[in-house]
């Protein structure tokens, strides 16, 4: 069978099924294994696409090439990742009386629903598709940040919803632009909304429209990717909802929505004077970089601390793309998939501690490494490692982005250097004492899942160290196809 | 060698340190095993790493590849003369601290002791990463793996606040420091991305971006080595370590920072402006004035070693200076003098700092005690630790015949020079600068009298300090090593400079060999014989003979009688240990002379005081003058930023609309 | 190594031996004339010396080992300090051994061997001494050290030998610059021979004494080797004086019959310099500690002022 | 512009003109009621727009999308949010952040602003309906601004999708709207949303005991 097919499939039927048999003991297992599934496809689609180049699905509606199937593989595995973390994670909130059945089975749905969402958007050729299931991908995440019902967290999921619609809405005028610059060249037919279709003609279309629509697709687009100062429903969002949550959000879905404006940027750049996307995606960069590292330097609440340390490397991220040119874009996706597994690792890490010490304060979290060494040193090294500490990979790209800039953009490396350094002491200054020294925990009747979090850290770990020769073949093309 | 290349086996010693700490990993707390068999062989692959790097000097340069690293760019690596130097220096002072280290830890007080073998061993082995990488890519991983494991072992007893705190602003301050290194690379990265120093050698850079270059790297280095502004961290975290790990960051890991620096100004960057030796000079003055001058006011043994640490960076960093301003001005031979005693003065100072941190290790063993009020008369306890000592802080106040005074006089004799410079004022002002160096060697001196007259001389300040013992055969060992390399340093100059020859060679195409094989082994002569020689073996020599023969004249003329009393004290009433110096009354007439450059708070007695006391406590201005502003400063804005997250929706939604119209409006192509 | 240079080398040392104690006899008894007072015997450093030697030594219970060690280090630093100064001759087979920052370090080494003998007991006066000769030490080395540097200028050399070569058989000219290191020079001899004003030799008044401090507790045979190496200090300090500042009559080389002309030209440069010093010290007082630094200051100003008058208006560029 | 402008296009302006009229009286009402019926009436001249686009061109994809407008915009939602306000017991005044007529001032700058923006789009154009993307620009904007200005939720709510008429109608005058399956999930999307926001209002009143979003400004940093 058509691993697409499957990939896209398993997601929404046992998203589906979920919804009927969310509650039972087992369905953490089933979670797990549709995850697996979908994975697994992903793998497969992955060597399909490796071997033979790239192909289209469902006529030309859904098209992968070496650039998402990379995020679609890295999508699948923090997916299996998260639900494997999110098993015994439940079961303890659950324990805890802060979940009731229903939501359990609510929670698996959607935990489901928003996968496949997110992997429609990302394998979509068609950009109006692109925008249908970015929104579907909210109104799913929606409903997983409110799941706790408290009033923290439907105002978070209020703001979400509000703010991410609004800024969708953007998104959806600047495709409209886009089709009607697209149009005019390729005629009313279907297809005006492909992107391959769209992308052999760039060059031809209108600079006028096409600058109006890259604005709109930004500010849309960036809303749901964090950029300041669009950026004020993430944090609320990723310390309310439960914490598998916040590392799926974080860990994926501002990259598809990171992928949905760069793929509007190939065709920007294809019809706007040179560097006009980069100058503008630089200057969103490099402001939400600096206003997320003073943001760091006064967060009390764990989650929202990594939340805004996403904002920060989503800054950096768009900062590398704004640059372009193939070191740029290697090292922006290879920020994105450090980022992705990085990020995930913390906020499993983060949810165990929290949960052990019933808290989200940082200053009530103490000496981690006393009540779970592998707690506190999954914490201790995932944040080492998201602030670029060598030798995981995360340094890797910030390594390249940083020289890079220097040659290129000497006036971005004070801003750079002192988003970063603020960075560096705000969010180590305050994980350093939650990690060691004294505590007063208590020990919890379900066993944390502690795999995920040494999974991704091994996996950082070696790709900062070593990147195979495949994986590097295949960001190249994907760097290249960004021009 | 004929199969395997220095180089590869060096490699292979980097691999068997990360073995060697990985198998402390999972012994866990497995002490005897730790202590008593994994710090013993990281010591045997200390001496082969530096016997390899003693082979590899004035050895033809040998380089690899490895399989890792990133795309386009696996790990390059070189061995050429200047690392073989501190790859010798990082071997030979690395066996010595682990064969100390292997009894310090036996005692089985230190809080996972596993995990602290691992880092241990890491840290070595990204440091011989350090000084082999010959890629941006791989020396910036070496070099964080270093900060990161060295962080780790700051931290090791982190249940105290302070130690944390320590770590932290340790780790903050290298972090800034490798960002800085890195844009230093980005500078001189060749074309596009190309990333290996080969490329960078070639690379031609306009006169400002070279500078920035340098100038950047003066300032990565110099966060890692302690230079002033970027010293805060050395004090705290020193002495925040187990003892072996000071010494290892004291006499191993600033040292690499120093390597870093000159392989950058004098290998990467083919040009050299006078002015950034004028930079470096006086950075290193001032460095080297402060690091002594709070040295001496120290009430804590561990920090006292920790300003010393940062005055000797100063010196180091004075001549770096003076070698840069001779090699811009095309005076090699005596750009290779001044190299001589930077790499000199690195051996050195390896040596007796190592030694002497190890010192205060067995101190604080015996007693549990840093602070240097609650010492005193441990020569009587302890006289393995207290003579061995003696040896470090001789060196250590740079005086003849020890390894201390061989670089400061180099050092001096480069000076003398400086008037020769084609430069109407450098000329003039350079000697002076030799005054203020000559002033900070003779403030060491005082440093190091009040360090080993306060710890091991006079009375026991605490009753408890009777029971205090010597340091076992492990660490004994460890001491005598490092003794010895501080003393061989010391009266085999000609010989040691002869191997460094290679690597002054290198960098500057000048050295000291041809003047030095004209002479004897035991004469130290730069230039010539006529124009300053120094021969440390017949100082030693003739001490000791006179010592010996007077001792056995007086003997042999008169007599040997030797009865025991009360001291006299003038005639005064024998008081008890109080009525010696404090620590801080030992450096009274410092704080003194020199009050401007310390914040003082002091406490002085009334006359009506029930229970008077007096206190004085010296803090650092830069933390006042550079470093809290910066963060009140970082405070405030991250103030006037928050205010974005107000909580109101309708303001986000209002940034989003002003956002879109604004790009709308303005920002259209 | 010529023989008449080993001879010269034997005999410098043998009369740095003899004369040291007679110059500090020669001193005080000059002293004692300005100051109207009866003259001790001129070989009274001698009695000294014998009857020292001749008592038991008394430790304190406390006395470490390195205190029984210090006075033979010292004794041995001032000796080889003495064998390196070019008293009679510039041909010495120790001369390459130390050059002149050598023999600031060899001092420097001594200092602290007696800074730490002072504190070993634990006294009050003991730890006292030892801080304050300290404070004296790093005020006074580099001082000293630029007058040799002005020196070497001169001579493009840091080598005593060739320095005093130099100035001694060189044409006639006048440097400027040497007036200012000689005063210079002076001041940091006063200082660190523990001469008023800085220090007072001759009293164990409590708040002013330096080097009586340190040694408050030293008897026998170890308080005669300190005293013996005080008066070696003294006689190298004259020496080296005389010869950088008064360098005719030292011997050029291998010339046994100038070697023999030398040493009553030493013997009276040596009696007018003692005599001077005991002026000084007569018409001095001894000034408070803490003046001790503005003193050396002034010393250091000099020899600063000497170098950059040194390279101002006798280097031609 | 033409001189002679055929009727169709005169009457797409002329429901453009009125969507736009609508826009304004939103952002003027004060009353909750009013509110959704002046968002049915802004849906239904939506459709009408639509519609005569649809038969002027013949696109049958047009009908399709001015059949799903008439269901969802004029019938669909306005139900939902009749139901919701009756249930939910809103009553009477909706209060402003902003007093009324400075938001009108502040609209009017927004029209100016956004006919700016669209004038050099709009002569690209070749549709029959060019003239009217500007005006959804501006209903966009007025919508927006009516999210920013006002207090409770549902009057949010309202505003979200008045703004989404907006983006219709600019993809009905510039193009003859969007190929039919992303008009098709636009359409889904937006009727799950309001579903998800319906039940989100009751929580949001168990919870807060009212749906004034002032009440929601408890997440913050400062």
């Amino acid at each position: 069978m058509d691993f697409f097919i499957l990939m896209l499939a398993i997601p929404l039927v046992s998203g589906a099924l979920l919804t009927v048999v969310g509650e039972r003991d087992w369905a953490p297992n089933l979670n797990v294994v549709a995850s697996l599934g979908t994975f697994l496809a992903a793998v497969g689609l992955t060597a399909e696409i490796v071997a033979n180049g790239p192909r289209f699905a469902f006529g030309e509606q859904f098209f992968i090439d070496s650039l998402n199937v990379f995020f679609v593989s890295l999508t699948a595995f923090v997916g299996l990742t998260t639900s494997i973390f999110s098993g015994p994670y439940m079961r303890n909130e659950r324990d805890r009386g802060r979940l009731s059945k229903p939501r359990l089975r609510l929670y698996k749905s959607m935990y489901q629903l928003f996968m496949f969402t997110m992997l429609a958007a990302l394998t979509t050729n068609n950009l109006g598709i692109l925008w249908v299931a970015m929104e579907a991908a909210t109104l799913t995440t929606v409903l997983l940040v409110s799941l706790y019902r408290t009033p923290a967290s439907l105002e978070a999921a209020w703001k979400y919803f509000i703010l991410c619609g609004v800024g969708i809405a953007q998104a959806l005028f600047g495709t409209v632009l886009l089709y009607f610059a697209a149009e005019r060249v390729l005629g009313a037919a279907g297809n005006a909304l492909l992107w391959t279709h769209l992308v052999d003609v760039k060059a031809q279309l209108e600079p006028t429209i096409m600058a109006l629509s890259f604005i709109f697709l930004l500010v849309g687009y960036g809303t749901k990717v964090g950029l300041a100062p669009l950026h004020n429903w993430l944090p609320d969002a990723h310390a309310e909802g439960p914490t598998p949550v916040s590392a799926v959000l974080s860990g994926l879905l501002l990259n598809v929505a990171l992928y949905a404006i760069l793929r509007c940027k190939v065709l920007a750049d294809g019809a706007l004077p040179e560097g006009y996307a980069g100058q503008l995606m630089i200057g969103f960069g490099l402001f939400t970089l600096l206003v997320a590292a003073f943001f760091l330097s006064r967060q009390k609440d764990v989650k929202r601390m990594f939340a805004y340390s996403s904002i920060e490397h989503m800054g950096l991220i768009t900062f590398a793309f704004g640059m372009g040119g193939p070191i740029a874009n290697f090292a922006g996706l290879l920020h994105m998939t450090m980022h992705s597994l990085t990020k995930s690792a913390i906020f499993f890490a983060v949810g165990h501690a929290t949960q052990k010490t019933d808290t989200q304060l940082m200053e009530q979290i103490r000496g981690l490494i006393r009540i779970n060494p592998l707690i506190g040193w999954g914490l201790m090294l995932g944040t080492l490692a998201i602030l670029g500490m060598p030798p995981f990979g995360v340094f890797a790209s910030e390594f390249m982005i940083l020289t890079h800039a220097m040659k290129h953009y000497p006036w971005a490396i004070p801003i750079l250097l002192l988003a970063l350094g603020v960075a560096f002491a705000s969010i180590f200054g305050k994980v350093q004492p939650m990690v060691f020294g004294e505590t007063t925990a208590k020990r919890l009747p379900h066993a944390p899942a502690i795999t995920p979090v040494f999974l991704h850290l091994g996996l950082v770990l070696m790709l900062g160290l070593y990147i195979p020769p495949y994986l590097t073949r295949w960001f190249h093309e994907a760097a290249r196809m960004l021009g | 060698m004929s199969g395997l290349l220095t180089l590869d086996l060096l490699i292979l010693a980097a691999c068997a340190w990360l073995v060697t700490g990985l198998l402390g990993v999972f012994a866990g707390r497995a002490t005897g095993f730790i202590a008593g068999l994994l710090f013993p062989l990281g010591a045997v692959i200390g001496i082969g790493v530096g016997l390899l790097g003693l082979n590899a000097l004035g050895a033809p340069t040998q380089t690899a590849v490895l399989a890792i690293g990133l795309p386009d760019l696996p790990f390059h690596l070189r061995l050429d003369n200047l690392s073989a130097v501190f790859t010798l220096l990082l071997g030979f002072a690395g066996a010595g601290i682990s064969i100390y280290a292997a009894g310090y830890f036996a005692k089985g007080d230190t809080p996972g002791l596993g995990p602290l073998c691992f880092e241990y061993h890491v840290f070595l082995g990204s440091m011989l990463m350090v000084l082999l990488a010959d890629d941006a890519y791989a020396f910036m991983v070496a070099w964080e793996c270093m900060a990161l494991s060295s962080f780790f072992l700051v931290t090791t007893d982190h249940k105290h606040e302070e130690i944390r705190r320590a770590g932290f602003l340790y780790l903050l301050i290298a972090h800034i420091g490798a960002i800085a290194i890195l844009l230093s690379f980005g500078v001189m990265t060749g074309g596009e991305g190309d990333y290996n120093f080969a490329a960078m050698r070639t690379v031609e850079l306009t006169p400002t971006w070279t500078s920035a270059a340098f100038l950047l790297a003066l300032a990565g280095f110099g966060a890692k080595a302690g230079l002033v502004p970027l010293h805060v961290w050395l004090p705290e975290a020193h002495p925040a370590a187990p003892s072996p790990v000071s010494a290892m960051m004291s006499g191993v890991m600033l040292k690499t920072a120093i390597y870093g620096l000159l392989r950058v100004s004098f290998d990467l960057l083919h040009t050299t402006i006078w002015w950034w030796g004028v930079v470096a000079l006086v950075i290193g003055l001032l460095t080297a004035i402060f690091g002594v001058l709070y040295s001496t006011v120290q009430s804590d043994m561990k920090r006292l070693l920790a300003y010393s640490s940062i005055e000797n960076i100063g010196l180091i960093a004075v001549a770096i200076g003076l070698t840069l301003i001779f090699h811009a001005y095309g005076m090699d031979a005596l750009a290779a003098l001044a190299l001589t005693a930077v790499l000199y003065h690195c051996l050195a100072h390896a040596g007796f700092k190592s030694l002497l941190f190890l010192c205060t290790g067995s101190v604080l063993h015996a007693t549990h005690e840093r602070s240097l009020g609650k010492l005193g008369g441990l020569i009587h306890p302890m006289p393995w630790v207290a003579w061995l000592a003696l040896a470090g802080i001789i060196a250590g106040a740079g005086l003849p015949p020890l390894s201390g005074f061989v670089s400061e006089w180099l050092l001096l004799q480069g000076f003398l020079f400086s008037p020769g410079l084609p430069h109407p004022w450098l000329n003039m002002v350079v000697p002076v600068a030799a005054a203020l160096v000559v002033l900070v060697a003779a403030l060491a001196g005082f440093a190091m009298v009040k360090f080993y007259g306060i710890i091991f001389l006079g009375q026991m300040r605490e009753p408890a300090l009777k029971d205090a013992h010597d340091a076992g055969p492990w660490e004994r060992a460890g001491l005598v090593w490092l003794a010895l390399i501080t003393v061989l340093l010391g009266v085999l100059p000609s010989t040691v400079i002869l191997r460094l020859d290679a690597a002054t060679q290198q960098l500057l195409g000048a050295g000291l060999a041809n003047t030095l094989q004209q002479q004897g082994w035991w004469m130290l002569a730069p230039i010539s014989a006529e124009r300053a020689s120094y021969e440390p073996l017949i100082v030693l020599v003739s001490i000791a003979v006179t010592l010996l023969a007077s001792r056995w004249l007086v003997r042999s003329l008169f007599h040997g009688r030797v009865r025991r009393s009360s001291p006299w004290d003038c005639g005064y009433h024998f008081e008890g240990p109080r009525a010696q110096d404090t620590a801080e009354g030992f450096s009274q007439p410092i704080r003194r002379i020199f009050e401007p450059m310390f914040r003082m708070q002091r406490h002085f007695p009334a006359a009506r005081d029930k229970q008077p006391y007096y206190s004085v406590k010296v803090e650092d201005h830069f933390w006042y003058w550079c470093y809290l502003p910066i963060a009140r400063l970082a405070n405030w804005i991250s103030a006037m930023i928050v205010a974005l997250q107000g909580g109101r929706i309708a303001v986000y939604l209002m940034y989003s609309f002003i956002t879109l119209l604004l790009l709308l409006l303005v920002a259209r192509p | 190594m010529s023989f008449s240079g080993a001879l010269a080398q034997l005999f410098a040392i043998a009369l740095a031996l003899v004369l040291a104690p007679l110059l500090s006899g020669w001193v005080g008894q000059c002293r004692a004339w300005l100051q109207s007072r009866t003259a001790p015997p001129l070989l009274l450093p001698y009695y000294m010396l014998r009857k020292l030697f001749e008592k038991d030594v008394v430790l304190a219970h406390n006395a470490s080992s390195l205190f029984r060690a210090a006075p033979f280090v010292i004794f041995g630093c001032m000796l080889l300090a003495c064998a390196i100064v070019p008293t009679l001759s510039t041909d010495l087979p120790f001369a390459p051994a130390a050059d002149a920052l050598a023999l600031v370090g060899i001092f420097g080494l001594a200092r602290i061997f007696i800074a730490l003998a002072g504190m070993d007991v634990g006294t009050a006066f003991g730890s006292l001494g030892g801080r304050r000769e300290m404070l004296v030490g790093f005020l006074a080395e580099p001082a000293l050290l630029m007058v040799f540097f002005t020196l070497a200028m001169i001579a493009q050399s840091t080598s005593l030998a060739t320095i005093v070569e130099t100035l001694a058989h060189r044409e006639l000219i006048i440097y400027p610059s040497l007036a200012f290191a000689g005063v210079a020079f002076t001041f940091v001899s006063l200082a660190e021979n523990a001469r008023v004003p800085v220090d007072n030799p001759a009293t164990h008044l409590e708040l002013t004494m330096i080097h009586e401090a340190m040694i408050l507790e030293y008897t026998g045979r170890h308080l005669a080797l300190i005293e013996w190496a005080a008066s070696l200090k003294l006689y190298a300090y004259s020496c080296l004086g005389l010869a950088l500042f008064f360098p005719w009559g030292i011997a050029p080389g291998d010339n046994i019959l100038a070697l023999a002309a030398a040493i009553p030209l030493l013997l009276l440069k040596l009696a007018i310099g003692g005599f001077l010093l005991a002026a000084i010290e007569t018409v001095n007082a001894k000034m408070r500690i803490f003046r001790a630094p503005e003193f050396l200051g002034t010393a250091f100003m000099l020899a600063v002022l000497g170098l950059l008058v040194r390279l101002l208006l006798e280097v031609k560029v | 512009m033409n001189a002679a402008i055929p009727l169709s296009a005169q009457l797409i302006n002329l429901f453009a003109a009125v969507i736009l009229l609508l826009a304004f009286a939103m952002l003027a009402q004060r009353r909750m009621l009013s509110l959704v019926n002046l968002f049915a009436a802004q849906g239904f001249c939506l459709f009408l727009a639509t519609l005569t686009a649809a038969v002027t061109t013949g696109q049958s994809h047009l009908f399709y999308s001015a059949g799903l407008t008439l269901l969802l915009k004029v019938i669909a939602l306005p139900w939902i949010l009749y139901r919701l306000v009756r249930q939910l017991n809103i009553k009477g005044e909706v209060e402003a952040l902003i007093n009324i007529p400075t938001t009108m001032l502040v609209g009017i700058v927004l029209v100016m602003a956004a006919f700016n923006v669209a004038l050099p789009i709009s002569e690209l154009s070749h549709t029959i309906t060019r003239g009217t993307l500007g005006i959804a620009l501006a209903v966009v904007m007025l919508a927006f601004l009516m999210m920013i200005t006002r207090q409770k939720a549902i009057s949010q709510v309202v505003g979200f999708l008045s703004m989404e008429n907006g983006l219709f109608l600019a993809a009905t005058s510039a193009t003859y709207g969007m190929p039919m399956v992303v008009e098709l999930g636009i359409a889904l999307d937006v009727l799950v949303g309001m579903i998800i926001l319906g039940v989100f209002f009751f929580q949001i009143r168990d919870q807060f005991d009212s749906l004034d979003i002032r009440h929601m400004e408890k997440l913050k940093d400062n």
